[in-house]
């Protein structure tokens, strides 16, 4: 059978933060394999690091570069909807990833991260295993949507629980932050039960400010996302990193992937996906454990 | 004082000629480059995409042209165009539920982007002129302000317009006339009046004479603490045209809205030739370097470069080219 | 002439960081007179002049005009009272062209334009007053010194004075351009202009002055009518004491050991293929008319400039554009422009004096208390008047910036010492000192090159005169030649060919 | 010009130590503010914590304040120290897959950061000063080049250095001798002799010459072009440094590694009461600087009042108090 060519746009946040670059690695591997799988589909791939750059790559690859298909993970929701809205106007096939626009019904095909769900998964697990309740800190992302969804689930689930947040600032998803406040808060508060670090890279900054204060009242710490060197702690039954949530970044991947589908295969893949976050435990973690990412 | 003195060094008239021509040289290599890359380069609709998104950095640019040529600095525009813009939208969604979407909403909109807008620059050139500060520590400051200020209105995530509103006011990016849209309209009349005010008015002069030396200036009855607040007041209020143009597009406004839009129009103001140091300035150089910047970007999203991730070299090496291309041509002659 | 003030200050004082500088200072200026203030470096006459032009509040007293008592708050409402100053230090801005500098502040428009023609027609058209034929268009930075000054002048004269102040105008002006100015000033005066007149060359006071006041340490001592007074009389009053003669006995005849041997220096733009020679104990003066390419072909040997042709000091050859192998060769350079190449003027005295010569007092660290000393030895060889030995250099008096300067380059002690205008504004008594260092140096067996306007300093010091004219060497003079009228031939380019023959 | 201007008018030698005592006052209130927040503020822990972290951009700030003093500008600090991070792991990685976990790893390690550093300095200095390019363009340049290439090296995420050779490494960051943790010495070293150079030998005079006026050092026989370069290298080495005492806390770098230390430290350097047109640089200033500005995190870190969304605003409001202080006490004199 054969097939016409086509061109598939993926714009991307750039990476700016330890999760960012894991899903820039797995979309840039996923264009690779798959521009060598099928000889007649083209990628365009950009990264952009605010909102409005995001516009004008978007902008550009209708322009100039012919686009058939567009996979997008919007920077931020509102400003991305508007664009992306024309974008679908020109009769092109537009995959939306992990966030949603602001409007129903503008995508084709939607692969979606599920942000409350990570925030609810990680505060069952506090509530599970600290039954008493207890004194939590909790270090934020980078102020966003994202980041508001993710902890206002959090607090929903531990509400009521007996679990009390003590301390809550914006570690901005990034180690050196995170360890930073860290320090503060081990300095602030002579008793903190668990840390929430809702992220990975946060996570590693936490413990290593926890292991330099000596202190041994924390029970655990909680990151998040997947990082294959906290999924490995987990496998190895470390006590402070107990757990961990996932929120895979190679749903770009898979986007990409369904997005190309429909341009070798018969049958369009339209709909919702909806990638849910784990729990991951020493017993599952081997699942879940990708040696070769960068993330 | 460097600047002054390769002046001095390259001395007459028909070396500045070629000094002149550097960033010049440099927009037609990046077009010649963009062409050859791709054949759509040239096409209309990239051409207008192009020049309409380098209107923000582009109206901003000027107003920064007149605050670095004065001998300051302006670190803030970026997070103001955020504060402005969240601003913008929680007036004009508060407006609309009284007044509906329409002209008057949109309008109320605009008067306060330009009033804020206003009030920034005022803030930002009385603290320096009045208070006596450094303007980068000023300006450093009322960043971090405004920056903060826009993430705690938008409480962490974004601040949207109401999407009527929105595709009422849309045509304000969108839209335009013979094919031509609004925010290059803008652009192209804010760089000429900017270019005019520069070489043709007192404030133009006294800006350079400010920057070149306060001291003399202010013995030759230069109202030097005025001015230089107006080259802030003006700064603003270009900040707010800009937003005027930018809402339309995005519709909303968050804590990453306008980041390192400075570094980039100061960037821009002294590709085109304006002396960081002040006492030099020069207007259609900064569009140049604007468009200069733009079109790197533009570039790079034409073709499959070797990694998504060395984009950020490849800018940055344009950037000390398109510099070294001024300068070259000077040595040459 | 009128008799009633037009412009007075009365019993003024005034301090600067708690030293009192004046001391109850009396002083007032008539319409249609020139009355030329005079005194020492230091003594206080830019300062009187600045609080007479709105500049400077006084720290006591009161300033009159028209016999009423009125504050300047700044120097613009002084103007618009016809009062109008030019500065001891030039008060240009550099990156500006000479017409935007003259138009400064109270620029010609046409409804919201700048009329640029008319600017530029007026800016020519009081140069012309001037005869001096710069381009209005050029930028201040590229054009020379005494451009600048006449550019000073011109602005001044664009103002329609009622009092025009006038501080030190000719210091770096040539015989003939002081005597276009004076002319001018004669003029204005006769249209009924008061002038307030400062000059270290007593000789162009006894010229134009109709009144003369003398001020020393802060104090009037002496305020008359000029008729009858003599340069002498002058000179007494300012320095104390009675003048001894000027100029010094010249050194003896130089040895004839050449020790800097220039050959076919061209310095693009400025200068073309100089050639001249320099002996050990010899004082050799460069002559010529402003723009002549003195300066350039100085800096141009030093390493200054970009040059072509060859240096020798001594067997060495210097290589081309490196200031500090002359340096190390024991050759240096004394710049005309001692605001803008000269001093950091927003340095204190110690730093500026042991810039040139740092390595004598630095080893990992810099010998503070040497440099201290420094000073003082400087202070008191060099005379000069620092009110306070913590203060900027800045903070001087333009005399006093010049003896620092000076001790400056000396303090490198250099075997070879070219000095571009030695003396531009240096008051009599300090005058003498200095002629008296060069001729000792020559003595002591160093070379000399002084490039100088002031003809009475090249024939009273030199050996030798190089005279230039556009940019070549036009001509030389020794012993019994060097006089007024041949420099001046030579320096018009009359006697070119004769002199190279 | 203007600098000069100002210092002239405020004139004589008194009003200089008030001027002196501006960002000391500013510290002090800092402290107080500390202690009366959160009584743990003063703990050894606390102060430790505060003076550690404050020793990379301390570090980097002192070469800071020579660049600036010079007249020059360093906009690619933070990405340097980022890339030279990275650069030292890959090194000492690969070192030890073949000399495994010893000190000699540990040294080509920090030779590596200390070449690095040199190599982009000189880089730097070079293309400022042979070049004849803005400092201001050449640094926004290598500062896109050096963030592409760490980004590019990590293939957009993190390089960590092996687990092991981290634990062997870790401390020269949490390590120290009688209590005092080894970045603190490093940064007191740095700083007090760089205090010893900047007023006590001829590199500091030099450096204060150029800034002030570049023609007037050149026409003294001061080898311009070479103590400017001389800044920049000074500068890299000292990046270099840091990047050395940095890899070891957390043992990895990405593309967020060091970003906007630039902006800190030009902003320490400021507060400290350097000259950002040249011309007059204080080392001690600058450390005081450094230390206002990680007390102003740290202080918020240990309180709740306020949202945390506007951090950003309260030390923009705090760095601009803190320059007022010092204007502030000088004028009242
Ligand atoms: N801004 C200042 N701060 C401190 N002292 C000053 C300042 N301006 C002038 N002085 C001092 O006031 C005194 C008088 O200076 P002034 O400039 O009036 O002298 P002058 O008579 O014009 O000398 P010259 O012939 O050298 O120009 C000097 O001792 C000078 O150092
Ligand atoms: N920086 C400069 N750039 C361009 N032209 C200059 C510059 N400096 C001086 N000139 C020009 O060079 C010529 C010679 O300069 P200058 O007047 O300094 O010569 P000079 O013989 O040293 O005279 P004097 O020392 O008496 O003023 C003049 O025509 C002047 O306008
Ligand atoms: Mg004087
Ligand atoms: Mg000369």
């Amino acid at each position: 059978q054969e097939q016409e060519s086509a061109t598939i746009g993926v714009s991307i946040p750039a990476a700016t933060h330890g999760w960012a670059g894991g899903m820039n690695f797995h979309a840039q591997q996923a264009v690779e394999q798959l521009g060598e799988r099928y000889d007649n589909l083209d990628f365009v791939l950009s990264t952009a690091p605010d909102p409005g750059q995001q516009v004008n790559d978007i902008e550009d690859m209708v322009a100039a570069r012919g686009i058939d298909a567009l996979v997008v993970l919007p920077f931020e929701s509102e400003p991305l909807t508007g664009p992306v809205a024309s974008v679908a106007e020109q009769d092109i096939w537009v995959t939306v990833v992990d966030r949603g626009l602001s409007q129903e019904n503008i995508e084709d095909l939607y692969v979606a991260g599920d942000n409350p769900g990570f925030g609810r998964v990680a505060g069952e697990y506090f509530v599970e295993n600290m039954p008493d309740g207890g004194q939590i800190v909790v270090l934020r992302g980078i102020p966003t949507t994202i980041d508001n969804e993710r902890v206002e689930a959090f607090q929903q689930a531990i509400d009521g629980s007996g679990i009390e947040i003590i301390g809550m600032e914006h570690g901005n998803w990034n180690r050196d932050d995170a360890f930073t406040v860290m320090q503060d808060f081990l300095s602030r508060h002579g008793q903190i039960d668990a840390v929430w670090a809702s992220d990975d890279d946060m996570a590693v900054g936490a413990l290593a400010a926890i292991d330099q204060a000596g202190r041994d009242d924390i029970q655990f710490v909680l990151g998040g996302a997947g990082m294959k060197e906290m999924i490995q702690r987990v496998m190895e039954g470390d006590e402070m990193v107990p757990a961990d949530v996932t929120y895979p970044p190679a749903m770009i991947a898979t986007a990409i992937e369904m997005t190309a589908l429909n341009f070798v295969g018969s049958a369009p893949v339209s709909g919702e996906f909806i990638i849910g976050s784990e729990l991951i435990t020493q017993e599952n973690a081997e699942e879940y454990y990708y040696p070769d990412s960068p993330f | 004082m460097s600047a002054a003195d390769t002046t001095t060094q390259t001395g007459g008239g028909r070396r500045l000629d070629f000094h002149v021509l550097g960033p010049v040289l440099a927009l037609i290599a990046l077009i010649v480059l963009g062409t050859l890359i791709n054949t759509n380069f040239l096409s209309p609709g990239n051409i207008t995409n192009v020049l309409a998104r380098s209107a923000f950095i582009g109206i901003i640019a000027v107003g920064m042209t007149f605050v670095i040529t004065a001998g300051g600095l302006d670190l803030s525009v970026g997070s103001m165009a955020a504060f402005i813009a969240g601003l913008m939208i929680i007036v004009m969604n508060a407006t609309m539920s009284v007044m509906g979407v329409g002209l008057m909403t949109v309008i109320v909109g605009i008067l306060t982007a330009l009033v804020a807008g206003l009030a920034a620059g005022a803030i930002n050139g009385l603290l320096i002129t009045r208070g006596r500060i450094e303007a980068f520590i000023v300006t450093l400051g009322t960043m971090g302000i405004y920056r903060s200020l826009v993430t705690w209105l938008a409480d962490g995530g974004t601040l949207s317009l109401d999407f009527d509103l929105r595709t009422f006011y849309g045509p304000v990016y969108y839209g335009g006339i013979l094919g031509v849209t609004w925010p290059i309209i803008v652009f192209a009349l804010v760089a000429i009046v900017g270019e005019i005010a520069m070489r043709q008015t007192a404030f133009g002069r006294h800006c350079a004479a400010i920057g070149s030396n306060d001291q003399v200036a202010r013995y030759s009855a230069v109202h030097v603490d005025r001015v230089r607040t107006a080259t802030y007041v003006l700064l603003g209020l270009l900040v707010g045209v800009a937003t005027i143009m930018y809402v339309p597009r995005l519709g909303s406004a968050s804590s990453s809205t306008g980041l390192l839009w400075e570094l980039e129009a100061i960037a821009a103001v002294i590709i085109g030739g304006t002396v960081l140091k002040g006492g030099f300035g020069r207007v259609w150089g900064t569009v140049i370097g604007v468009l200069i910047l733009s079109l790197i970007g533009n570039i790079l999203n034409l073709t499959d470069v070797v990694s998504p991730y060395l984009n950020g070299a490849i800018q940055g090496v344009i950037i000390i080219l398109a510099v070294v291309m001024q300068r070259g041509t000077n040595v040459s002659r | 002439m009128n008799d009633a003030p037009l412009l007075a200050i009365r019993d003024v004082s005034r301090s600067f960081g708690g030293i009192e500088v004046l001391h109850g200072v009396d002083f007032d200026l008539r319409p249609g007179e020139v009355h030329a203030l005079i005194g020492e470096n230091g003594a206080g006459k830019s300062t009187t002049m600045k609080i007479l032009g709105g500049y400077l509040p006084p720290s006591s007293g009161t300033v009159e005009l028209d016999g009423s008592t009125v504050s300047f708050s700044a120097s613009d409402e002084a103007e618009a009272a016809g009062v109008v100053m030019i500065h001891q230090e030039f008060n240009l801005t550099e990156q500006l062209t000479v017409e935007e500098n003259v138009f400064l502040g109270r620029e010609l428009t046409k409804g919201l334009f700048l009329d640029k023609t008319t600017m530029r027609a007026r800016t020519r058209e009081w140069l012309e007053r001037l005869d001096c034929h710069l381009d209005p268009t050029l930028r201040v930075s590229q054009i020379s010194v005494s451009d600048k000054q006449m550019v000073e002048i011109a602005k001044a004269l664009g103002r329609n004075a009622r009092v025009l102040i006038m501080d030190e105008p000719t210091a770096v002006l040539t015989r003939r351009e002081t005597d276009i100015l004076l002319d001018l000033i004669a003029r204005l005066r006769d249209e009924g202009t008061a002038i307030l007149y400062t000059s270290h060359k007593l000789d162009e006071i006894a010229r134009i002055a109709d009144r003369v006041t003398v001020l020393r340490d802060g104090s009037v001592v002496m305020a008359q009518e000029a008729e009858g007074l003599t340069e002498d009389d002058m000179a007494r009053a300012m320095v104390g004491r009675e003048m001894s003669d000027l100029y010094p006995d010249k050194a003896p005849e130089p040895s004839g050991e050449t020790v800097l041997d220039v050959q076919g220096l061209s310095v693009p733009g400025h200068v073309r293929d100089a050639s001249f020679t320099l002996r050990r104990g010899e004082v050799l003066a460069f002559a010529g008319l402003v723009g002549a390419g003195r300066t350039e072909l100085m800096e141009g040997v030093v390493g200054l400039r970009e040059a072509t042709g060859s240096v020798h000091v001594g067997e060495r050859k210097l290589p081309p554009n490196n200031v500090a192998a002359a340096r190390s060769a024991g050759l240096v350079y004394l710049t005309e422009d001692r605001k803008g190449r000269g001093l950091l003027l927003n340095k204190n005295l110690a730093e500026n004096l042991t810039l040139l010569a740092l390595n004598r007092f630095s080893g990992v660290t810099i010998d503070k208390r040497a440099e201290d000393e420094a000073l003082t030895d400087a202070i008191s060889r060099y005379d000069i008047r620092a009110g306070d030995r913590g203060m900027l250099a800045g903070q001087l008096s333009g005399g006093n910036q010049q003896k620092l300067l000076l001790a400056k380059t000396m303090l490198a002690e250099p075997d070879i010492v070219i000095i571009d205008e030695p003396t531009r504004g240096i008051d009599i008594g300090t005058k003498q000192q200095i002629y008296g260092i060069i001729q000792r140096l020559a003595a002591e067996g160093k070379a000399v090159i002084v490039v100088s306007s002031e003809m009475a300093e090249v024939i009273g010091l030199a050996h030798r005169v190089v005279v230039m004219a556009q940019g070549r060497i036009a001509g030389e003079l020794t012993g019994d030649d060097i006089g007024d009228e041949p420099i001046v031939r030579l320096a018009m380019g009359l006697d070119a060919k004769e002199a190279a023959a």
